[in-house]
């Protein structure tokens, strides 16, 4: 009886609690009630997650919010997530948004390796390619190439950037995220951004004469012209000294071309990797 | 099965999810405990799953988590009044942290995240993955605790067997203080950082 | 502590090797046969070249114009046939054209009596359009172009006129010599800068291991009965830079990313001051400098006059060569100078030393991880926390780095030298600067 | 156990993070700056001096007299957890300033152990109802002394060389150990040499 | 105001139907606790004594660190229960005394003892050092020193001085209570 | 020329002391005290300091090619050994000293990034690890005995008053007459020489006095740390150390407790540990003043006999908010603020 009693109070005061306390909540949902951006969760979850600023945020919420809010206008800030997380923000707002963008990846535009490129000086200091800067611009005679002592390493939220035995970094394309920083931090700007797809590169970054650059560096794009007159659909343009290829028309002669670069300095973007590169001379 | 094995290592709530902490700490100094409290959260976990899932449709968003919280916490109850009356020797070492089941990050999350969203079968198998997961890095942590800090492994007495392993060498002079709190604290950082380790190289094979 | 004045926070006392110059007096450098000239001498816009390939220069003629108002014109400092414009680079790294004079023809003052004008009667603004005209530049290492310096702006006045006597680099002891030698000179100068500037007060700052300069100028100043304060200070690195300088001889603290007019101070080196003196009286341009030769590695350390354009070697040369070989060549002082790699390096308007050192005197070792020791922040006379800074830059945390005072950090080397783990903070700030100015750009871009 | 000793104990010796394991997720989630975890930690102290207060009342006018404590989890969670709401209404309501700067966090309180636990402490200590108040007040003062002191040294060590894979949480863990294991130079014997 | 009043009844509902459970629950369970916490400290008495049984437990309050007594019946002398201060805090102690105040046995109950150390004290085997010990077979040993082998205390002498300064006390007090 | 020439940013010379010169320079001043303990408690205690060493650069070496770096030569692992055995009794087991020496280098120093990355003292975390871990072989001491081949053992001068307080009679008036009534005849020159029973490298107040002096001349230990260590600590001890003894204020024994247990080892060559003390005089002198309070709360109160290695550790977890909250003056701020008002 004692037993039943005590079981009963317990229902009682647990009811009584139960029920002021649903009622205290669904009186102050409705009265206190704080719009929950549903908005700002359904961005958030299309972003990949991996927090890694390249949006210029704090993080991926940090960008998700905005968004919301409208402070940000720009949707395709984050790099990593690309077209499907493109589209689905789209989605998620409600307007349209052009997605066949091909993805991006980094681009170490330079073969001057240690057996190639020459050397001006006995360097000795920070190991780090912005501080090696400050000193006559890095320690190789060509100011424009890749001084290898991995800033851009030290930057890539992903680990997709090597050193390579011959003094140069190289890029793991497949682990690539887009994000854009080791381009950022580069200080030589050798690093660049070329579409996943791309089938060749112009592996040279220096804007010096031809003269000084076959001086400084046997692989060197010496800027000869012969990819630009003798191939004139291929897309290669010499500015500056210097050969750039473009990517959006792709037309005859491309792979030809590089068989006649006197410098061999255009080479297949992926199936070679750096240190296999012919050394010519 | 993915949905299974999710909770051991790429999911696992103590390693990777970080839930559940204070329990997996306080209570993993004898592999014994360690069995006890996980099967308590696993019995919590698949009662509270299978009980949000089935009421998902019952229950308003606004009063949901108070209503989560008190199926939780009735179940924790159960634990807690079962345990003390047919396993006493394991209420008592594991004191508190059983009635504070209630409050272990992992339950309430799950519920949240996964039973509230699912059906009742996908919910039974996360709890029992999640469950798992939580048994398992528990069981890991209290029996590197308890070989080097007490030099011994502590199981349930059978028969003629008292229950206690003893570690050669070990028992006579363990390094105490892994059994203490600091101890715990270093144990469950390294091997937070073998999951680290472990989920990074996973996850540069799936790409 | 000591009788004399100084800044309070920070400082250094590193050794200061003078001993091997300061009694030697100035002598006049070889003329190498090929000038090179660097068309950039000076903070601010480079020069507009004014000569080509197999033009014939004289001797003092402008070859680059002023090309801004920040920047100064250069002169030819030998008379000769241009026999190229090339790129080369300047100690401190920056890529300028560089015009190559072979010399030949006639010199216009070598061996002549020197003719000097009164100045009295010029007006102030032709007093300003002769410095102007003169391309000189600031040489206390900054090479400010003077005249852009010395034309107060409006409303501004200034109360203290300080002259930069200090000289706190080792081994350096040019701006010494010159108070010795040419004390009468940079008298007069400081005069023409007066009239220019009319300050409340002028006051010379000289440290306490220049007793015999001070005295010097003490005695010049009480018997011309001229209205300037020679102050000895007390030796401590970076007495020189120009905030803790007036920190010290006036107790104002410029404000952080201020000027000195700031608190209504103008500084200025003494060098400075007689190339004043040589470019109003003696209508003289910028064509020389005196450059302290010295080191472990050098024969017979000296203090030469030597003209813009010649070559390290070249005076290096004339000190006897080396004695044992060098491990760095340095130009400037050992604090704030700059390595070369390429002996072939000119002289230029900033150049206020040549250091050949041995590996016993640089004292280089492995870096290793900061210690946390701290010397590196009671070594900085800008109170800052050099390790704090380096490590936010090294994680690349630019925008830390400049909360933290980044931009405050003069380089004046006070905290990589005491840092007992080697570390080259410096060359960390200076990136970090560069990361800094690049990043402002591009937001200024956006 | 006199006030005092109530204060040391629970600052110090039986310190929820450092001995008791009450409070880890947050005190690893929230330490990553320092002036979250102060903000942290006055949210913790707030609640919990607060909840120590109700829950004690609860349990001695309403459960012990009716028999009742096998409903003690249940409504101690649910006091809890209605009560960071309520603290969170009212705060937001009338004093915005202490909102902005508490807001954040009382939300992720409520599925702290260390509220929950320092009631069941209480509880089981057989303090009364001043000591529960001190008890609590103190707890939190302990929670805010750890985490503050963990988010310095992680804030320190974001500009460290610490190896990729310790980074983070497992850095934090191991700090917290060596944070403890200092601690341990506070034990009971030392309280009794203190207070006689 | 209905659906306000829907949620509350949900909420209710859920939690009547839980503290319905509960309740009939502990009313299986409360006894089952309470015989078994009965029979748990009977065990220990009874294993305190070789002969005789337990009477009935007396609270006492006025007596130092005793808080509790229980004629042994049958054989004369007391149980006492002490509680001790230990390293990790209080510790309750059971011992029986003959009725010269000699320790026949001792058991350590509730703890907080670091195992490996203090927590040494619970095997039956610590406690030989105190049995046959106080009254007229000679003092209690207080202190490390007092023993033969001070070793097995070494590291954790204030659990057995927390040990061993009730049981003097004790004995002292069956003395000062003179047979049954 | 071109390639011989260094290029590197200024400053292009150097102070000449470097980290592996501060070290091994420690490492020396620390070496008469260790010859003393040698001396005095046999060849045991070599063998304990050196296998401490071989542990400490063993492990540092291992680490050091994980990471592809070699470390050795920069003396900190050495001296963290070499602390390390001074800080342990002459006969406690071997294999604690490896253990005390793998988790200073190992858990302490290396997961925080290996030199000058750790917050804690690794030499005495590494103590007080095994300390936690296997009390009774770390407080079992040798009485002095010039090296002579069976050890005795015996209480160390703070462990016997430690002992001594518990059942203390009336009449004793401090710590020297405790001990006399203790018996163990300890007179302050024994405690300013040495001989007494304590860990190897801590018994000779002399010796560690003289090492420390050159430190602090040469400018490798901080003054900041020393004085306001010693000083409050002796301040403490000279104003309430009376009270265990039921004397009144100002009767604290401070000559003894300045000479006894690892104070001087600690407050000398631990406690200025510069990777884990503050970055400001300011900070330092807060942080010294925390480790004297810690030490005097630990010596008189805590249930540990000595508590220099815990007082320290203790005050090394403030460090990193020391850190934020003693910044350097900027120069040049003061203005500014002027300005804004
Ligand atoms: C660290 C440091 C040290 C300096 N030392 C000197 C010095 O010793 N003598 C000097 O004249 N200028 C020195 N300067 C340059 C002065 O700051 C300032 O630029 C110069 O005195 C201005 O005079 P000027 O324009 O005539 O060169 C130093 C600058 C820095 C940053
Ligand atoms: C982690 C730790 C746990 C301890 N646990 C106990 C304990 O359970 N019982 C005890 O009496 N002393 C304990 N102590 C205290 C000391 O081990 C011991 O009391 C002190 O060293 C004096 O003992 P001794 O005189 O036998 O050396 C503990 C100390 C530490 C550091
Ligand atoms: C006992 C002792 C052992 C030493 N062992 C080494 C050593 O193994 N490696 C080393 O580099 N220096 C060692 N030294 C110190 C060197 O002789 C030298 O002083 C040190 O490398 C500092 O050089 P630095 O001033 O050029 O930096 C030792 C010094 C002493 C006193
Ligand atoms: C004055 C001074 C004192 C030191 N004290 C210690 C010490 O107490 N413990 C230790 O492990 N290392 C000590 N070191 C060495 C070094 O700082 C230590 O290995 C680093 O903490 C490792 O990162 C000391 C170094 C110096 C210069
Ligand atoms: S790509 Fe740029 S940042 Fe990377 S190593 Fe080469 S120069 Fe340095
Ligand atoms: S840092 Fe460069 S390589 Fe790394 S993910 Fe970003 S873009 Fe790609
Ligand atoms: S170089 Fe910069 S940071 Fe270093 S001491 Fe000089 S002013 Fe300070
Ligand atoms: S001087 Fe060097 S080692 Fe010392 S704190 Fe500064 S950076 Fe670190
Ligand atoms: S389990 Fe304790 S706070 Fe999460």
């Amino acid at each position: 009886m004692d037993q039943l009693l005590r079981i009963f109070w317990g229902f009682l005061s647990t009811v009584l609690f139960g029920g002021l306390l649903g009622l205290g909540l669904a009186v102050a949902s409705r009265k206190l009630k704080v719009e929950k951006d549903e908005t700002v969760e359904a961005i958030e979850g299309a972003f990949p997650g991996l927090n890694c600023g390249s949006c210029g945020y704090a993080g991926c919420s940090g960008y998700a919010e905005a968004i919301a809010d409208g402070s940000d206008e720009d949707i395709t800030k984050c790099k990593p997530g690309g077209a499907p997380c493109l589209e689905q923000i789209g989605k998620i707002l409600g307007i349209e948004v052009d997605t066949d963008a091909v993805r991006m990846v980094a681009r170490v535009h330079c073969i001057g390796g240690s057996d190639v490129a020459s050397r001006s000086f006995n360097y000795s200091g920070i190991s780090d390619c912005t501080a090696a800067t400050v000193l006559f611009n890095g320690d190789k005679d060509c100011k424009y190439g890749c001084l290898g002592m991995g800033s851009c390493i030290s930057v890539c939220p992903v680990n997709a950037i090597t050193k390579t035995a011959n003094g140069l970094v190289e890029v793991d394309q497949d682990l690539c995220i887009s994000c854009g920083k080791c381009v950022d931090i580069c200080p030589t700007a050798v690093m660049r951004m070329i579409p996943e797809d791309a089938d060749l590169i112009v592996a040279c970054n220096s804007r010096d004469k031809g003269k000084i650059t076959k001086a400084n560096c046997k692989v060197g794009c010496i800027a000869c012209r012969i990819c630009e007159k003798k191939f004139p659909d291929a897309g290669y343009k010499i500015e500056d000294n210097l050969s750039f290829l473009r990517y959006d028309n792709r037309g005859e002669g491309r792979a030809e071309a590089a068989d006649k670069c006197p410098a061999k300095c255009i080479i297949p973007n992926k199936s070679e990797k750096i240190e296999e590169t012919p050394s010519a001379g | 099965m993915r949905e299974f094995t999710k909770g051991f290592v790429r999911e696992n709530p103590i390693f990777i999810l970080m839930l559940g902490l204070c329990p997996a700490l306080a209570v993993s100094t004898q592999v014994v405990n360690a069995l006890g409290m996980s099967a308590g959260t696993i019995f919590v976990l698949l009662g509270s799953n299978i009980m949000v899932s089935l009421l998902k449709n019952f229950i308003p968003d606004e009063i949901h988590i108070p209503a989560y919280i008190v199926i939780i916490a009735t179940f924790v109850t159960l634990v807690d009044l079962l345990m003390q009356a047919y396993a006493p020797g394991l209420s008592k070492s594991l004191g508190v942290f059983v009635q504070l089941i209630v409050v272990n990050c992992i339950i309430l999350g799950r519920a949240e995240a996964f039973a509230s969203k699912n059906t009742v079968k996908d919910s039974i198998m996360d709890a029992l993955s999640m469950g798992m997961g939580f048994f398992f890095g528990l069981t890991l942590i209290a029996l590197i605790r308890e070989v080097l800090g007490a030099g011994t492994i502590t199981l349930f007495p059978m028969g003629s067997f008292d229950g206690v392993i003893e570690i050669p060498g070990l028992v006579s002079a363990p390094v105490r203080i892994i059994s203490l709190s600091a101890g715990a604290l270093f144990v469950v950082g390294y091997l937070k950082a073998m999951f680290n380790w472990i989920s990074s190289r996973a996850s540069k094979e799936e790409f | 502590m000591s009788r004399f004045k100084t800044f309070p926070k920070g400082g250094i006392h590193p050794t200061d090797h003078k001993e091997a110059t300061c009694h030697k007096e100035i002598q006049n450098a070889s003329l190498s046969s090929i000038a090179v000239v660097p068309l950039s001498q000076h903070i601010g816009a480079p020069c507009e070249c004014l000569v080509k390939k197999g033009d014939t220069v004289e001797e003092e003629q402008i070859i680059g114009k002023a090309g801004g108002f920040v920047s100064a014109n250069i002169h030819s400092p030998v008379p000769g046939e241009v026999k190229e414009i090339k790129q080369i680079f300047l100690p401190n790294g920056i890529a300028v054209d560089a015009v190559v004079i072979e010399m030949q023809g006639e010199f216009k003052r070598l061996g002549k009596e020197e003719t000097s004008s009164d100045w009295s009667g010029m007006s102030n603004e032709e007093i300003s359009a002769k410095i102007s005209e003169m391309g000189i530049v600031g040489q206390g290492g900054a090479t400010f172009p003077t005249h852009v310096k010395l034309s107060l702006p409006k409303g501004k006045t200034c109360d203290t006129f300080i002259i930069n006597a200090v000289e706190c680099e080792p081994y350096l002891t040019s701006d010494h010599r010159v108070m010795l030698e040419k004390g009468k000179e940079v008298l007069e100068g400081i005069r023409i800068i007066q009239r220019l500037l009319s300050p409340g007060k002028t006051v010379i700052g000289i440290e306490a291991n220049k007793m015999d300069a001070v005295e010097y100028l003490q005695s010049l100043v009480s018997s011309e009965g001229l209205d300037i304060d020679v102050m000895p200070l007390e030796v401590k690195y970076p007495q020189g830079a120009e905030k803790n300088l007036i920190k010290a001889v006036t107790g104002k603290e410029v404000p952080s990313g201020k000027l000195p007019l700031e608190v209504g101070v103008i500084n200025a080196n003494v060098g400075t001051c007689l190339s004043v003196y040589e470019a109003v009286v003696l209508n003289k341009p910028v064509i020389e400098r005196v450059v302290t030769v010295s080191g472990g590695a050098i024969k017979n350390p000296l203090n030469l006059k030597a003209r813009v354009g010649t070559s390290f070697r070249t005076l290096i040369e004339d000190c006897g060569g080396f004695s044992e070989e060098p491990v760095k060549v340095i130009a400037g002082g050992p604090m704030m100078g700059f390595t070369v790699y390429d002996l072939d390096t000119p002289v230029t308007k900033g150049t206020s030393g040549i250091l050949a050192l041995t590996a016993k005197e640089i004292k280089a070792a492995k870096p290793t991880n900061c210690l946390s020791c701290g010397r590196c922040i009671s070594a900085c006379p800008m109170g800052l926390n050099p390790t704090k800074i380096f490590k936010y830059i090294e994680f690349n945390l630019s925008d830390e780095a400049a909360a933290a005072g980044l931009m405050d950090c003069v380089e004046c080397g006070s905290c990589s030298f005491m840092c007992p783990a080697h570390i080259p903070l410096v060359q960390g700030f200076r990136g970090g600067k560069k990361v800094l100015r690049k990043n402002s750009m591009k937001k200024a871009g956006k | 156990m006199s006030y005092f000793a109530i204060l040391i104990t629970y600052i110090f010796i039986s310190n929820l993070i450092l001995s008791q394991f009450l409070g880890l997720c947050p005190f690893i989630g929230v330490s990553k700056n320092v002036e979250s975890a102060v903000g942290m930690g006055f949210a913790v102290t707030f609640v919990m001096s607060i909840a120590s207060l109700v829950t004690w009342a609860l349990y001695h006018f309403i459960l012990l007299p009716l028999g009742l404590t096998y409903l003690q989890t249940i409504v101690f969670i649910l006091t809890i957890a209605s009560l960071v709401q309520l603290v969170e209404m009212v705060v937001q309501k009338y004093s915005p300033v202490l909102y902005k700067a508490l807001g954040i966090y009382l939300p992720l309180i409520t599925t702290n152990c260390a509220v929950m636990g320092i009631a069941l402490i209480n509880i089981n200590s057989g303090y009364n109802v001043l000591e529960s108040f001190t008890a609590g007040i103190a707890a939190g003062m302990g929670f805010l002394l750890a985490i503050v002191l963990m988010s310095a040294i992680r804030v320190q060590m974001e500009t460290e060389k610490v190896p990729r894979f310790l980074k983070g949480a497992p850095i934090a863990f191991i700090s917290g150990g060596l944070m403890a294991m200092a601690f341990m130079a506070f034990d009971k014997a030392l309280l009794n040499n203190l207070v006689g | 105001m209905t659906a306000t009043m829907e949620k509350a009844g949900k909420l209710a509902l859920i939690c009547a139907i839980s503290a319905t459970l509960l309740g009939f629950v502990n009313s299986m369970t409360e006894p089952a606790i309470a015989t078994r916490k009965a029979a748990e400290l009977k065990a220990a008495l009874s294993s305190l004594l070789e002969e005789g049984s337990p009477g009935a437990k007396e609270d006492i309050s006025d007596a130092g660190s005793v808080t509790a007594r229980y004629p042994v019946e049958g054989a004369g002398g007391w149980i006492l229960e002490f509680n001790g201060k230990g390293y990790g805090g209080d510790m309750k102690i059971l011992a029986s005394y003959n009725e010269e105040g000699t320790i026949l046995d001792v058991v350590l109950m509730d703890n907080a003892e670091t195992p490996g150390l203090g927590k040494k004290a619970e095997k039956s085997e610590y406690m030989d050092k105190f049995r046959g010990t106080g009254g007229s077979a000679g003092p209690v040993p207080v202190t490390k020193d007092a023993l033969d082998s001070p070793d097995s205390v070494s590291g954790a002498t204030i659990t057995f001085v927390g040990i061993a300064a009730p049981l003097n006390e004790g004995s002292a007090y069956v003395q000062s209570l003179g047979g049954n | 020329m071109k390639d011989k020439l260094l290029i590197s940013s200024s400053p292009q010379f150097h102070h000449p002391q470097s980290t592996s010169s501060i070290m091994w320079t420690v490492s020396l001043c620390l070496l008469p005290a260790g010859v003393w303990g040698v001396y005095i408690f046999g060849l045991r205690a070599l063998l304990v300091t050196l296998t401490a060493i071989a542990a400490a650069v063993a492990t540092e070496a291992l680490l050091g090619r994980v990471k592809n770096e070699n470390t050795i030569a920069d003396g900190s692992a050495f001296l963290t050994g070499l602390l390390i055995g001074f800080n342990m009794p002459p006969a406690v087991p071997i294999y604690v000293v490896v253990v005390a020496s793998v988790f200073a280098i190992a858990v302490v120093k290396w997961t925080f990034g290996g030199l000058g990355g750790n917050w804690m003292n690794p030499a005495l975390a590494g103590r007080v690890f095994v300390f936690f871990s296997w009390t009774g072989g770390m407080t079992t001491w040798t009485l002095p005995g010039n090296g002579s081949a069976d050890t005795v053992t015996g209480p160390t001068p703070l462990g016997s008053i430690k002992a001594g307080l518990m059942s203390m009679s009336a009449d004793i008036q401090g710590p020297m007459d405790l001990l006399a009534a203790e018996g163990v005849p300890v007179s302050y020159m024994d405690l300013f020489l040495g001989r007494v029973p304590g860990s190897i490298g801590e018994v000779s107040a002399l010796l560690l006095i003289a090492g420390g002096l050159f430190l602090l001349i040469r400018k490798i230990a901080n003054w900041e740390i020393v004085v306001s260590y010693l000083g409050s600590f002796a301040l403490l001890v000279w104003l309430f150390g009376g009270f265990r003894y039921g004397q009144g204020l100002f009767s604290g024994d401070v000559l003894f407790h300045l000479l006894s247990g690892g104070l001087m080892l600690g407050a000398l060559f631990m406690a200025t540990d510069m990777v884990s003390s503050p970055l400001t005089s300011k900070g330092m002198l807060i942080y010294g003043a925390g480790c004297g309070f810690m030490t005097y709360l630990l010596r008189f109160f805590g249930s540990v006999p000595e508590g220099v290695s815990l007082a320290i550790i203790f005050m090394n977890i403030f460090v990193p908010l020391i850190n934020r909250a003693f910044q350097p003056e900027k120069f040049g701020l003061v203005k500014t603020e002027e300005e804004a008002k």
